[in-house]
């Protein structure tokens, strides 16, 4: 039971101390997470970057193709920003049927991005590409770095769309109010500026040029 | 909370095509020939404009309190700048290997 | 005091099955109670394989009771083999390091006590509260089960230094599942203890009562707030390192795994990764970690002792905070110091070096803080001020090992030497656990309504205070001969005429151990037996003194608390509670 | 009466221990490196500068656990003059002055070791550390090491290193030994490297520890000052067999040294 709830439950207000951030518990837990999550990526991409500068042989093997599936990726995830702020500017006037299109539109978008991801993942795959093994005879880091590191990203917007669906139910049951799909949408750009690194250091760094 | 109704959908829009911009500027500068410690510069220098660019807009720390500012950047921050404390290591490893 | 209207408890009364109120509950106190019980759990483990590693130190041909049962091919006939040796070092390290020492004192008191100190119901996310211990669990259960899988638990230390820990069952027995498992059981706990981090600073900063401004904080919250900043980022960067660790095992991958390695005349199908990587990312926590388990044990004291020196620290709450703050923040750049002799670039040596130095200045601090607010007191001699008492005595001695561990050159003599083993269970060791001691014998009555004995708690102090230092005392000296740790015996013709020495700490040890039963006896008699406790029978005056105990499920009756005052409020026998509208006494 | 007890407890403790450390109760051995006075230098001034803030400290707890520790109850409470602000000048000026003490000389002692040029007359010995030995190369007559190559190692024919002495020209007069031999008064240049986990070479008397990274070459050097026999530990972690992992080092004059290299290289 939760201290806003202890309060509306027990009809007197629970005097309190106002929070020096002025903003209620849920949206600094999930700015801390971001934080944490933050530090989490970087190690990721420091040890990326710890390999690559220790390999003798870095190979750069992405064709044109791959990036431009890179750059249409990065497209729809900048777009569904856009709609989840929309989502949460309609949750916020209450519009309830304008939030839940957006909502929508932004879940779409999350797993067009995941399917464009699997796609390349795949074709690497059948390219040969593996955790531990380079096709091209570079360094067999490369697939270890790319995976991992695109991996992250996409458990990130796997369970971000899934977070999303909760949130969208429960707001339609009335349960959730517009600051709960706010703190996803927070999630939610978070995952995109990750995208924001992860775009121009695992692909354009490795683009065959 | 929240009645953070600075910025209009349209000025939203406009950001993200700003960031979808600089996404293009990224590309164009890999296919430029620059040396890789250029092109490593110039992209997350502009990877950062964008990260700065979200966290401030899209993600709203511009209208919150100053304190949310003070808080997430230096801290984060702070890890990142000491993750750079691999890096001597990580030359050693490429010029001291086994084999050289 | 008892005012609970019937108004407000029929709108939150607590949940009355059993599973819901003891085992998934996610009322903060209970979770409390079951962080500090998984705490009393591993410290019985952990000692239990102290011990067993001290007797096979000290008589290596000796049969230990039940581990030849535990494990009939790691110490067949009860002798350990010198590989189950390493995995019973292993154990004790883990165990001892993340589920007692990170655990117990932030999770268990801090999840009971820290809504209360802030005036709160409960945590800021109880559900999240109640996921994080059961993460906790998790990774206890999976770690407690290498045990009894068939190769046994990992032999790489609780540092887990790839590649011994990272190439898999080729490196050794225990080296398969064993280190499988204990790689998911640290990823779990990293889970679990940053979502008890993210819970900690948003209950702090979000849920405190009016009145209750950070200036009038009670210390140990400053404490676990701090920490939990600390935890947050440390535990951010051991998650990856542990899913990359697993992924070199279970995926394939050469993160941590150089090309070239050859076990039993086999090449290994791995290339291109470093060691040192994952040194620097397991110390980039690793170090961290050290002052997450002692700044706990600071912000304990410093709330403990001012309640029985009856006067406020030295400085009030700015100068220890700063402080814990201070140490809390350097923590972070100091980690090459575990690594000045390990292959690193020996001009990081230095970088890391001043930084290890610097950092003993607020160490310093907070000591002499602690040291000179006993001047011209009143002191009360009750257990948990002994201990207090015990833990400056032990950090002032840990902490002088610092100044030669910190510099490279000597350190190049002590690393790796037993010095360094008496150095850290001084430090974060013995000092928490005497903080975390004191913290007990304080809370006790408030977490269980009911006193401990006093008599047995002294005892208890005493027995301890000085075996401690027959032991680890013992160790830091023999150090200096350059006597090896993590050996399982002592086969270096310069070691072997260290025996009787071994043999001193062995017995020195057991000692120790026993007179911790004193303890576990003690807890159980009075948790069934003990006197029922007054609301507030040390005269404290925070908030956890100004409810029952135990504390009703909503902690304050439905009472709106309002502070007025800081929470060291003491002149003598004087003492004005944090509520009190009464005038201030001690000017804090 | 607790309170004196405390007090009187922490003393003798006190004393106990700087009696250990006074008397040399342990002790290192003596130093037979030429860099290694640097370091014990610099290890006697930190038992110096760190055993007085440790006797400090201690004492001013025990005599005032002795002198506070009653609780009369009718006794006058008392702060400490001057609040925390000595406290803190104290810690910032004393302590502040030890370290940069130790930093300046420290940084004289760890860089006579690590950042120094080998001499370029060294003896060159080649390292390995396996599970759970050492090995030793000696260029042989030619002054170069032939390459590794990590696939042909084999212990049962004993090519502990992965020579290929049928093909590489500068690996046939290569000289492989278990223990390592070093002239004395000569600048030595070890190169270490590991075959398969993290190892650690640890002279004690040399005041000489380094780890082996696998995967990459570390090079360490020095000059012993006596001759005699050594022991060489591994003192990191490496596997089951860590705590017997040892071999010995031999300080021998210059002609032992030569004789002893023309033996090695007779058997080889």
């Amino acid at each position: 039971m939760s201290q806003s709830e202890l309060t509306m439950s027990t009809g007197h207000e629970v005097l309190m101390e106002s929070s020096p951030y002025g903003m209620e518990k849920k949206k600094l837990g999930m700015w801390i997470f971001i934080v944490s999550d933050a530090c989490t990526f970087a190690t990721f991409l420091f040890g990326y970057g710890y390999m690559r500068v220790g390999s003798q042989n870095w190979g750069t093997p992405f064709e044109f193709s791959s990036i431009l599936n890179g750059i249409i990726m990065t497209f729809v995830l900048l777009s569904s920003s856009l709609s989840m702020l929309a989502a949460v500017r309609a949750t916020q006037a209450g519009q309830k049927a304008s939030a839940n299109k957006w909502l929508g539109l932004t879940m779409l978008l999350g797993t067009v991005f995941a399917i464009l991801h699997l796609r390349e993942w795949f074709k690497m795959i059948g390219e040969g590409w593996r955790l531990f093994y380079n096709p091209l005879g570079g360094a067999a880091q490369f697939g270890a770095c790319f995976f991992s590191v695109t991996g992250l990203h996409l458990t990130h917007v796997i369970s971000g769309v899934i977070a999303l669906a909760f949130i969208a139910r429960g707001y339609n049951q009335g349960r959730y109010d517009s600051s709960h799909v706010e703190t996803a949408g927070l999630y939610w750009h978070f995952v995109d500026l990750v995208w924001m690194f992860v775009f121009p250091l695992m692909y354009l760094m490795n683009a065959a040029r | 909370m929240s009645s953070n109704q600075e910025l209009s959908m349209g000025s939203y829009a406009g950001i993200v095509i700003g960031l979808m911009i600089i996404v293009g500027i990224e590309v164009v500068l890999t296919y430029q020939h620059l040396s890789v410690r250029t092109l490593l510069f110039a992209l997350l220098c502009l990877a950062s404009l964008e990260a700065f660019v979200g966290v401030m807009y899209l993600m709203h720390v511009k209208y919150e309190n100053r304190l949310l500012f003070w808080t997430i950047f230096p801290a984060t921050l702070f890890v990142l700048v000491l993750l750079n404390y691999l890096w001597p290591d990580a030359y050693r490893m490429a010029r001291m290997s086994l084999g050289r | 005091m008892h005012d609970m209207t019937a108004h407000a408890a029929a709108h939150h009364a607590p949940p009355q099955g059993f599973i819901r109120k003891y085992v998934f509950s996610v009322d903060h106190k209970v979770i409390g109670i079951q962080y500090t019980a998984l705490g009393l759990v591993s410290a019985f483990i952990g000692m239990a394989l102290s011990w067993a590693m001290r007797i096979h130190l000290a008589w290596p041909t000796a049969s230990i009771p039940f581990l030849g049962t535990l494990s009939p091919n790691g110490a067949p006939g009860g002798v350990p083999t010198p590989e189950y040796y390493l995995s019973l070092m292993t154990m004790h390290g883990t165990i001892m390091a993340f589920f007692l020492l990170t655990a117990a004192p932030m999770a268990g008191f801090g999840n009971f006590m820290l809504p209360i100190h802030v005036g709160a119901a409960d945590m800021a996310f109880p559900r999240l509260n109640m996921a994080s211990f059961w993460v906790t669990f998790v990774g206890f259960v999976l770690a407690c089960a290498t045990f009894f899988i068939p190769d046994g638990p990992p032999l790489s230390g609780w540092t887990a230094y790839a590649p011994l820990s990272a190439v898999g069952a080729v490196a050794g027995p225990g080296q398969g599942w064993g280190q499988n498992l204990w790689g998911l059981s640290i990823a779990l706990f990293c889970v679990a203890s940053l979502l008890g981090a993210l819970n900690f600073i948003v209950t702090t900063i979000d849920l405190r009562t009016k009145g209750m401004t950070l200036s009038r904080l009670p210390l140990a919250t400053w404490a676990w707030f701090i920490n939990a900043w600390v935890s947050l980022l440390a535990f951010a960067v051991l998650l990856p390192t542990c899913l990359l660790l697993v992924l070199d095992r279970l995926g394939g991958t050469s993160f941590f795994i150089p090309g070239g390695l050859v076990i039993n005349d086999k090449m290994l199908p791995h290339s291109g990764g470093s060691p040192l990587l994952f040194q620097h990312l397991f110390w980039f926590f690793g170090h961290p970690e050290v002052y997450i388990i002692i700044l706990p044990a600071f912000g304990i004291v410093a709330h403990v002792m001012p309640t029985f020196t009856r006067k406020p620290l030295v400085g009030g709450w700015k100068v220890i905070t700063y402080a814990m703050a201070a140490i809390g923040g350097l923590s972070f750049v100091v980690w090459g110091h575990h690594m000045f002799v390990s292959g690193m670039s020996p001009y990081m040596a230095m970088v890391f070096s001043v930084p290890t130095l610097i950092i003993t200045i607020p160490s310093v601090i907070a000591v002499l803080v602690f040291a000179f607010s006993l001047y011209g007191a009143n002191m009360r001699f009750t257990t948990p001020m002994l201990f207090c008492l015990g833990f400056i005595s032990l950090f002032i001695s840990g902490g002088i090992g610092g100044f030669f561990l910190a510099q490279p050159a000597v350190d190049s003599y002590l690393h790796a030497t037993s010095f360094v083993v008496g150095h850290f269970h001084f430090t974060m060791g013995l000092s928490a656990v005497f903080a975390a001691f004191a913290g007990f014998y304080y809370w006790f009555p408030k977490m269980w309504g009911r006193m401990m004995n006093e008599t047995l708690g002294k005892i208890h102090f005493w027995l301890s205070f000085v075996l401690v230092y027959c032991v680890f005392m013992t160790l830091h000296l023999m150090g200096l001969t350059g006597s090896v740790r993590r050996y399982s015996q002592f086969v270096a013709d310069f070691m072997v005429p260290l025996t009787p020495t071994n043999r001193f700490i062995t017995i020195a040890a057991l000692l120790l151990g026993a007179t911790q039963f004193i303890f576990f006896y003690n807890v159980i008699w009075s948790r069934f037996k003990g006197p029922k406790a007054a609301d507030n029978p040390w005269q404290a005056t925070t908030l956890e003194w100004d409810t029952t105990s135990p504390p009703p499920f909503d902690n304050f009756g439905g009472r709106q608390m309002t502070v007025y005052h800081g929470p060291m409020e003491y002149d003598g026998d004087a003492f004005v509670m944090q509520t009190s509208t009464e005038k201030s006494i001690a000017g804090t | 009466m607790p309170g004196k007890v405390f007090a009187v407890v922490v003393v003798i403790i006190t004393l106990a221990i700087g009696y250990c450390v006074v008397a040399h109760v342990w002790w290192m051995p003596v130093d037979i490196s030429v860099h290694g006075p640097n370091i014990d230098h610099q290890i006697e001034e930190t038992v110096f500068g760190a055993g007085i803030l440790f006797i400090a400290g201690q004492l001013v707890l025990a005599a005032f656990s002795f002198l506070y520790g009653d609780s009369k109850g009718a006794r006058k409470m008392k702060s400490f003059p001057g609040g925390a602000k000595p406290l803190i000048i104290f810690a910032f000026v004393v302590v502040g002055i030890e370290i940069l003490v130790l930093s300046f000389v420290g940084s004289k002692a760890w860089g006579s070791v690590y950042f120094t040029p080998p001499d370029p007359n060294s003896v060159r010995v080649d390292v390995q550390a396996g599970q759970f030995a050492f090995y030793f190369r000696y260029p042989g007559s030619d002054g170069k090491f032939g390459p590794l190559h990590p696939e042909l190692i084999n212990e049962g024919s004993q090519n502990f290193f992965g020579l290929d002495t049928d093909h590489d020209a500068d690996s046939k007069d290569d000289i492989v030994t278990a223990e390592l031999a070093i002239p004395v008064n000569k600048p030595v240049l070890l190169t270490l490297h590991s075959k398969d986990m993290g190892h650690s070479f640890d002279v004690r008397e040399l005041r000489v520890q380094q780890d082996f990274v696998p995967g990459i070459v570390i090079p360490i050097h020095f000059t012993a000052t006596q001759t005699g026999k050594f022991e060489i530990v591994c003192t990191q972690l490496c596997g089951l067999g860590h705590y017997n992992m040892k071999a010995y080092l031999e300080v021998m004059s210059q002609p032992d040294f030569d004789n002893w290299v023309k033996q090695q290289a007779a058997m080889q």
